[in-house]
């Protein structure tokens, strides 16, 4: 599964992409076995409230299935027009 | 219906112009235009926008999807750059076309309200050798409910 | 601001570029154009705008000055023809600009909406040997019924 | 007092200006002298829920004063825009 981060959520944790192997059945897994690799990944995810999640492209939620995803997506809210 | 993300910059006037032109069953066109300002919380002395290529064309087509199906349009056009911007520049436009000039004024509002908070852009402010990234803003979050 | 009534095409597009260019305090810009329709309640072949020469000007001018007193307004542009017209043709256009888009969308509105009902315009339509005499409609004074 | 007809107000009556001497206190007095005039004007003013009226090129009523007025305006309600 690609794991994608965007804007300080990229900065914060130092590069754009991660290629993971997961049996995670939700978002919130996910981003509990990220928080548990390094403390940049921890400090990343300290707040979900400031994070906005996509499975697939899709805004979603973090208690979103995982099931047949090829790629996740971190961002703080969106900030375009 | 046309939605282009590009980091070049666009001819607003040529693109306003073209837009439904020659539709003469359309009586109304509305046109929203977004420029880089060069004053906000701070002073800025540019910008860089960045999107998430792939999801950016798919939530801004499924954002004018949904504006035709709720309001009668004759035509849609969204523009929207990334990268980096100074002051003055234009940062995207919408434009509607309807026969009646509610459903075309609707439609740019409701386009703009969710192109705001719904569509993977942010934007980092740059002004002398501070850099930040623009909070997302209560109020647009809020301009949702009202659709 | 700059108020303007014509019998001469104008060119949109170049409006619509020039309008609060250069202007990096001002993040929105909205544009609205009223096209002449074919079809109405009758096909029609061409339309005739009557105004009233003196008041026509003095009336956008007021509904102009009211808008930039009502919202927090950079600039405003209002291009309004008379005489005959042909479907597809462009009989006006209002242009806004402001720090948010907010203003710039409400004052457009209200533009549109006091135009639309207290501006000293007539549209006569041809439709091959008959012509008539486009009558107001409720909904456009009811729309004035909101500011 | 120059009084300036438009639109099927202009048709109706014939012509698009009268030059008048008046003794109206109000347009409603005005209009009751234009009536008398001859049938085109009294089928031009029969109904006045379906004109409006201009003094001195500002939109009034028909109970307006005409005191000091130069220019009043007859013509059906406005489709601009």
């Amino acid at each position: 599964m690609d794991v994608l981060y965007f804007a300080w959520v990229r900065e914060r944790i130092g590069h754009p992409k991660d290629r993971i192997e997961t049996e995670a059945a939700t978002v919130n897994e996910l981003v509990a076995e990220l928080r548990a690799r390094e403390d940049r990944y921890a400090a990343a995810f300290a707040d979900l409230s400031a994070l906005r999640v996509a499975v697939d492209q899709e805004l979603t939620d973090f208690d979103a299935p995982l099931a047949g995803a090829r790629e996740v997506a971190f961002f703080p809210p969106m900030t375009g027009g | 219906m046309r939605v282009v993300v590009q980091e070049a910059p666009f001819d607003f006037g040529a693109e306003a112009e073209a837009f439904a032109s020659g539709r003469s069953d359309l009586g109304a066109v509305v046109t929203f235009t977004g420029v880089v300002r060069d004053t906000g919380d701070a002073a800025r002395d540019r910008m860089e926008i960045e999107h998430y290529p792939g999801m950016t064309e798919k939530a801004l087509a499924k954002i004018a999807e949904e504006a035709r199906t709720r309001w009668s349009l004759g035509d849609v056009l969204v523009i929207h750059r990334y990268g980096a911007l100074t002051p003055g520049e234009k940062i995207m436009m919408v434009a509607t076309a309807a026969r009646h000039r509610k459903d075309a004024f609707e439609a740019a509002e409701y386009l703009m309200d969710y192109l705001k908070s719904r569509a993977p852009f942010w934007k980092k402010e740059f002004s002398g050798t501070d850099t930040q990234w623009v909070a997302a803003r209560d109020e647009d979050e809020d301009a949702l409910k009202r659709w």
